[in-house]
């Protein structure tokens, strides 16, 4: 039984992977944050399943941080994310040869 | 046959090294940030590492009391670097590091 | 293996099934709008139907609360979000997908 | 005991991706959203390492505070610069015209 927790959590692990993908393609901001989203849920799911496969509940509490934060960066993120102030062209450049 | 623990122990040391390049190879200052932050996390996943000793039997404490404190003072220590970082933009100018007047050729 | 176990195992299934669809619409639908449609059901029904198995499994009544209180958070955090991101995409004058026929 | 010591070759793969991808990435509001999911990732590590306490302490103030730190003030920092920029528009179109103003006095 503890086996095939520990192969559900590697199933979801390789999921998150693949939203790894989606940030490090992903077009837009929304579309990143989306994929730290699936991070979320699929971290919380994570660790409910690992936490069925040891046997120890203390990660039932990491799992509840998780779904927390998962809210609240969310929001930060709606409100600093964008880019809000009106760069011009010429910012732009200048940012892609500073970084 | 690795044990897992070396495995991560050996990630560590790869975070470490990524975190210590990013913070010499970029001009701008919040990459230097993120790069001390990394470097930082390499040498906790090192000491977890260490503190390991097998699934079953309970790890070594006093790294993990150490891996805590180092979190928040490395939290501290980032909010300092930033509120830094935004002062020189707003005195010099530039996200960046520039040389001196007297440096300057 | 008793019943309770095989119930288990089939919960747990179907829901690495919904967070593989979940993934896969993340990664393949066209514009942010459709992904956070299949980010925020496929994911919150895969979770809920794994905390339904975790609550099979473990064995106080204060754990399963906690799970319910999990999922619950998830949820309420899950829509929020999605709501915020579409809005400010939306804000950002991001058209919505359309066929192209 | 295999099935373990995958989890661990693809969590350890998955946060070096996430790490190296935070860190040499072309833009400054990319990077920070690699390092969140790199701070959610860290604290799987410290699950499977057995220090759940760590691992609390890492997804709270780690990912969750660094992360909100980093974003705004990556804002202000975006804000002031486009204030530079706008203002450095600003006074070259402001010369500008004073050479065309200058160049019809003359004529």
């Amino acid at each position: 039984m503890s086996a095939f927790f520990q192969l559900a959590a590697l199933f979801l692990l390789l999921n998150v992977g693949a939203g790894l993908l989606r940030i490090l393609r992903g077009r837009t901001t929304a579309d990143r944050l989306l994929a730290v989203q699936l991070f979320g849920t699929t971290g919380t799911a994570i660790l409910i399943l690992l936490s069925l496969a040891t046997g120890e509940s203390a990660y039932q509490t990491i799992a509840l941080v998780f779904a927390i934060l998962a809210g609240v960066l969310g929001i930060v993120f709606a409100r600093y994310g964008q880019p809000s102030a009106p760069a011009s062209a010429q910012s732009q450049e200048l940012k892609h040869e500073l970084n | 046959m690795i044990g897992s623990a070396v495995l991560y122990a050996l990630g560590g040391v790869a975070l470490f090294g990524m975190g210590l390049y990013a913070l010499l190879a970029y001009p701008n200052l919040l990459r230097k940030i993120l790069g001390m932050n990394v470097m930082g996390t390499g040498a906790f996943t090192i000491l977890i590492a260490a503190a390991y000793r097998g699934s079953d039997a309970a790890p070594d404490p006093v790294p993990h009391a150490l891996v805590i404190t180092g979190i928040v003072v490395s939290v501290c220590a980032t909010g300092l670097a930033l509120s830094l970082a935004v002062r020189i933009q707003a005195v010099t100018g530039a996200a960046y590091l520039t040389p001196d007047e007297e440096d300057a050729p | 293996m008793s019943l309770i176990d095989l119930i288990t195992i089939l919960l747990i299934g179907a829901g690495c099934f919904f967070f593989l669809a979940g993934t896969l619409g993340l990664l393949r639908l066209p514009d942010v709008f459709t992904r956070s449609h299949a980010i925020t059901k496929a994911d919150n029904v895969g979770l809920m139907l794994i905390m339904l198995a975790a609550a099979l499994q473990v064995e106080t009544w204060a754990t399963r609360f906690k799970l319910g209180l999990i999922w619950i958070l998830t949820l309420t955090a899950s829509a929020t979000v999605a709501h915020l991101i579409g809005r400010a995409a939306l804000n950002a004058e991001q058209k919505p997908w359309e066929e192209s026929t | 005991m295999t099935l373990q010591l995958a989890f661990d070759v693809v969590l350890i793969v998955t946060l070096v991706t996430c790490a190296w991808a935070a860190l040499t990435a072309p833009d400054l509001l990319r990077s920070v959203v690699l390092f969140i999911a790199f701070g959610l990732l860290l604290s799987f590590v410290w699950v499977r390492l057995q220090a759940p306490d760590v691992a609390l302490a890492e997804a709270a103030v780690g990912s969750g505070l660094t992360g909100a730190l980093l974003l705004s003030t990556l804002n202000v920092m975006r804000q002031k610069e486009a204030q530079i920029a706008q203002e450095s528009t600003d006074a070259a179109r402001e010369s500008e015209s004073e050479q065309e103003v200058a160049v019809a006095q003359d004529s």
